[in-house]
């Protein structure tokens, strides 16, 4: 019985933060925020080097052949460092693919996202209660209709996207009929948008059993990612904001010696710390324990982000004026961890999942 | 316990909403104009209270006239007078403390909106503990010199004066050695600069001196009692914070949407979670609300409301927060939208408001300084003592 | 325009206050929660001579022709004290009768629920959701079933209670068919229990429009009342609280001086604090604004009730061990503050009215 | 990350399955018994890791089957071994400070229950600031004489012995002022007079000492050391608190209650807003027990968990508590049912523990104490400064 990290997990995770500590710092994401586009490939490509992208590949495909939970010790690291990255995107693509594609269509794809040539966006926000009226319908192969809050969708080269009735189909970024908006949100380090589908030709991920099963997956490996990402961004959060109340005098004291702000650090650890064995299991599920996937994620994106959201604005609050500022950029965090809470299914809709899953409803 | 308003007030009511009838066709559109503040004034809708000798119309204070004007204005969508910190802190700290000639030479001026002032209080290391100030100014010749820097200065770069806290007596125990001086922004040795906040926008600006020159005549009050002149100017700051009826009309906002909105097809309102929700906030603004006509109604009868009094910062601001909040939760991905982003709802309100608040939340006094009050002032209890070190 | 206590309320609330003070000291308050008649005899004696059970009943009915918010003030002082008392039955009785009572009703009890010689009992809780299948059934004019949670059930004169339909019924304390039983609850000051009809002689309350709109008025008045309750006991907790840590040294100073202390205190003050203002709404709607009632004081009853739910943990807790103990008898207002929150619907269920009432569901 | 059991502990818990299987019919029902703690000392299933010359089982300590025999034993509904305050916290501090007579001559009769320990630390006066404590006691002749008062004492009438700290050096400084003192509840000189709590039950005691003699020899450590012995103590006490395995237990009931209650003629399960909270509630639960299995496993590698650690005792406590509240939320009136009453739910379990829990928020490190912990230890903030005027 082990419940933690082995070894392996903890080196990944040291070497990946190791790397995202200097070229993840805020200056450089500040930069690829503002559409430095060299800052953005040069970043791309020693996260490459480090061949994350085929961390959940199986070796047959070029990938490292690990599980869910190294990828999500590496998505903790992207949000501690708020790094814009399409990680979480080519990691649901993944799941997507194992899960219905089929033996063709996995080796097409799955060694090339190994290789970083290629990036995925997701499309799979209708699957949790569209706005809008949003939604595709297939017809002999040609999908129609619109895609909202889709990942990465001015950037990737490819799409997976479910279609009303929860089946996934691959569609090719620069496919005729399709076309691209970037919808602006409050997380300049990630990318959603919207995808309009006039007859577009696609390729169906047809092997799932259940129609939707596939997207049910995918949708738990992003729930899951999200929380890591909101974990590693919260516990930055935290320490940044202890480190600065050492740091910041009023009354002739450091604030950190006042016991209101003692407590809210506490406070905010004593919550969080939780937080991660319970992501550390739900991903542990995806491999380990597939039946309960989908609990634990609902579970964990719920959670995570309602835990998230007290940090957020607490760590905030100890910063003072300054945390409310540009200056050190703070914003950065909160916001990653305002985006995650409201992607992928709000925690209402994460719980209400849960309940269903667990036949209660 | 009387909702209704007695004969005169009703009158009075008739007055305004006949003004409006009249003069609505000179309102500007948006904010308000320097016109408009000439007309309002002149009918007593602006400046009310300030005496004639001022420029102002000279009224008796009468809290429910005001509340009648401004309710009346709201319903019309009409804007109301200048608003800003001159107006709104500084002239009631002149009537308070400043000398006659002060009175006469910057009150009329800042009214009409010829002269716009801004504040110089907070600095960087004098956030909550605002009295530790550093920003120091020594005499030479008929001049102060000010050297050091503000922060938090929300109209620097539109006004044309400061009045701002210095400290002109370094030796003096803390709350002792500081002045209120006056001063144009035009000073040689002023320099201003945006300060970015996380809304992506810079609504406020840091400012820096360098061997700035003021007259020392340019004083409010005497040497040294500059802390108990700006404690006269951050009472009118405080009544301007937390105010219940900007939480009404941001509940209704939020009821509107969720009775138009969607989420899989299903009305956001037919969700028994977010009506609860709602129904929770809902109850929250009516206390608030309440609790607001209760202190109109002390301070109507000239009481000291007490406690009752203190809690308004922090607990408005919090409601507001979370009301902010909810609506980015109820709205779903499309709650993340920002900056003009297609689909953006109420052009990025809730957004933008949820982090405001929070800054509103930390600033004038954070949640921790507020609790610190309400439970000195308010229940009695005792300061933080000293620690035995420094 | 005034919203606040007239000069006559104040005085009416401070003289209830000044006989409280003593009449029901905790140490009477023990005495009578153990079963000593003769303290609840004189009690009893002193709340009749100030004639506060007529306070909502009109001068022509013998009473003081007062409102609800004037009933309140009296209840809120009534939780201050935790004072064993039949004050908001007979209430509820009189918004009851003088809702749907017919002239003769009226005048047959009205006059003496004023002087004090009759007690009623209330059994309208299956209004906001039976428990175990509760309820009772109306045949020629005779009753037959069960009422659960019925105030007063083992010392009450008189019945009011609610039949299926919603349509309220007279019944005399021993009629023939009646049994009574007592429940014991967490709270010893109040009296709580269930009635069991067995073919029951009942009076209907007859001339009210809607059936169940009479039920519903006394509900409203049951929850302005309990939240008027909750706020008197929760305030009393406060100033115990805020009075204890300005006594007890821990640290070598009294703990009333550590932030976390005073902070706990802030909070309690400041949440409690608006909901005295709604409660005197919610009260007021009832004589000057009746179509609002309803909805107020479902308000005022789920949002006291949780208000007063930190306040009763959170003073306990400033207290330390000994709030936990019997010595100080702190856990009477705890338990007060309990009872009110669980019956006349639990705040979900209230809120759930406030929505109905809105036209929300 | 691996949940699952070497080969050699997979045979370890066939071993346990089988005892149980063999023993079952000697088991007592309800609470542990002293023949049952023989037969379970006998086979390793308490006092596993105490060495045999005191009377233990002598195995190497190992978490893992620990673990093990507790879920076999809880499956199987079998009481385990006998639990006190003399077993669980004074026969650890002995072994790790006691002299070799001291072990000797109380830890075996404390194992088989022939001796029942009370804890005798808190005083009135002293709750979080334990150290302030005042009983004191002055040497006379060979005999320390105590006087003073404890209280929180919660075996005082069954005990035998009470593991006592009293202060016996009143001019040191105030952690080095302490002695911990062993004696029998007989000596003359002790009154004992239960507590009645919120519950309503006397589930603790007063403890007053009134010239009260003790052999100097009768020490545990050196004169001024007992602090020092006491933290060893309480660190044992510390595990006993939050246990994530309770709250799930608490869960599932509440669930089961969800599936059979009704209000109104609608199942508990069937509203939105409970079922909301009960999933709130179990994503809580989860998180506290993959918590627990965190710690397990850092305590099998030997590992010093850290901040993991010092939030469990705040963590647990709140949930267990929250769960309890819950609980009788949902149940409405019948939450608030006591004492016997008919139509009473899992035999007043709710509203019992919803009190309970909330003595155990404050007992054993209030939760401001927890969080000047989780701060200090956990988080490396400077302690509270001393005031400059005592």
């Amino acid at each position: 019985m082990e419940f933690g990290l082995s070894e392996e997990q903890r080196l990944l995770q040291a070497s990946v933060s190791g790397f995202l500590e200097k070229a993840s710092e805020l200056d450089v994401v500040r930069k690829i925020a503002e559409g430095d586009q060299s800052a953005r490939d040069v970043l791309q490509e020693g996260i490459d080097s480090l061949g994350l992208a085929g961390v959940m590949i199986p070796e047959d495909f070029g990938g490292l052949g690990m599980t869910l939970l190294d990828a999500a010790l590496v998505e903790e690291m992207l949000g501690r460092y708020v790094t814009p990255q399409g990680f979480l995107s080519n990691q649901m693509a993944v799941a997507g693919l194992l899960a219905s594609g089929t033996q063709e269509q996995k080796e097409t794809w799955l060694p090339k996202i190994a290789e970083g040539s290629v990036q995925f966006g997701i499309g799979i926000a209708e699957q949790t209660g569209a706005r809008e009226g949003a939604g595709l319908d297939e017809k002999d192969g040609k999908l129609t209709g619109r895609a909202l809050f889709v990942t990465e969708a001015d950037k990737a080269s490819q799409f997976i996207v479910a279609d009303r009735s929860g089946r996934l189909h691959l569609v090719i970024g620069d496919a005729g009929g399709l076309s691209r908006k970037k919808l602006s949100t409050i997380d300049v380090t990630r990318s959603v948008g919207e995808l309009v589908f006039d007859s577009v030709a696609a390729e169906a991920l047809l092997t799932e059993n259940v129609a939707g099963a596939a997207a049910q997956k995918m949708l738990a490996v992003g729930r899951v990612l999200q929380a890591a990402d909101t974990l590693g961004a919260a516990q930055r959060m935290i320490e940044k904001a202890v480190a600065y109340s050492l740091e910041r005098k009023q009354f002739n004291r450091v604030i950190g010696s006042f016991q209101a702000v003692k407590h809210m650090c506490a406070e905010m650890a004593a919550e969080l710390e939780p937080c991660r064995s319970l992501m550390w299991f739900a991903a542990h599920a995806y491999d380990a324990e597939p039946d309960q996937v989908a609990l634990m994620a609902a579970h964990a994106k719920s959670h995570v982000a309602e835990v998230g959201k007290f940090v957020a604005r607490t760590a905030t609050e100890v910063h003072g004026g300054i945390g409310f500022t540009d200056v050190l950029g703070l914003h950065f965090w909160f916001k990653r961890i305002g985006l995650n809470r409201q992607m992928f299914g709000s925690p209402e809709t994460a719980r209400q999942d849960a309940a269903r899953l667990q036949g209660w409803v | 316990m009387d909702l209704s308003l007695t004969p005169e007030y009703e009158a009075f009511r008739q007055e305004v909403v006949r003004f409006i009838e009249d003069y609505r066709d000179q309102a500007p559109r948006g904010y308000p104009s320097k016109a408009w503040q000439k007309i309002l004034i002149e009918h007593g809708y602006a400046a009310r209270t300030i005496p004639r000798d001022y420029g102002g119309y000279g009224a008796e204070p009468d809290v429910l006239k005001s509340r009648i004007i401004a309710e009346e204005f709201t319903k019309a969508g009409l804007p109301g007078g200048l608003s800003n910190q001159g107006i709104s802190m500084f002239v009631p700290t002149l009537l308070e403390l400043g000398s006659e000639e002060q009175k006469k030479q910057w009150i009329e001026p800042t009214l009409k909106g010829d002269i716009v002032w801004c504040q110089g209080y907070s600095e960087p290391n004098s956030g909550s503990d605002l009295a530790s100030l550093q920003t120091k100014a020594v005499v030479d010749g008929d001049d102060f010199v000010i050297n050091g820097q503000k922060i938090w200065t929300s109209t620097a770069y539109e006004a044309d004066m400061m009045f701002c806290l210095v400290r002109t007596e370094p030796d003096a125990p803390k709350h002792k050695g500081i002045s209120y001086l006056l001063f144009s922004m035009d000073t040689p040795g002023i320099e201003v600069r945006p300060l970015k906040t996380m809304t992506g926008a810079a609504s406020f600006n840091e400012v820096f001196f360098t061997d700035v020159r003021v007259p020392t005549t340019q004083i409010v009050g005497q040497r040294g009692e500059g802390w108990f002149v700006a404690n006269a100017t951050l009472k009118y700051e405080r009544g301007m914070l937390g105010d219940p009826n900007q939480a009404g009309t941001r509940l209704n906002a939020i009821i509107k949407m969720m009775k138009e909105e969607t989420m899989g097809g299903e009305k956001l309102m037919d969700n028994p979670l977010y009506r609860d929700r709602l129904v929770k906030l809902q109850s929250r603004v009516l206390a608030m609300q309440y609790h607001g006509l209760r202190l109109v109604t002390h301070q109507i009868k000239g009481e000291d409301p007490g406690l009752a009094r203190l809690i308004v910062k922090l607990m408005g601001c919090e409601l507001n927060h979370d009301l902010a909040g909810f609506a980015i939760d109820i709205l779903g991905e499309l709650g993340v939208l920002y900056h003009g982003s297609s689909y953006l709802r109420d052009n990025g309100m809730w957004q933008h408001r949820y982090m405001f608040d929070l800054g509103l939340i930390i600033g004038g006094g954070t949640a921790q300084i507020q609790k610190n009050i309400i439970s000195e002032r308010g229940l009695g209890m005792p300061r933080e003592p000293k620690p035995a070190t420094v």
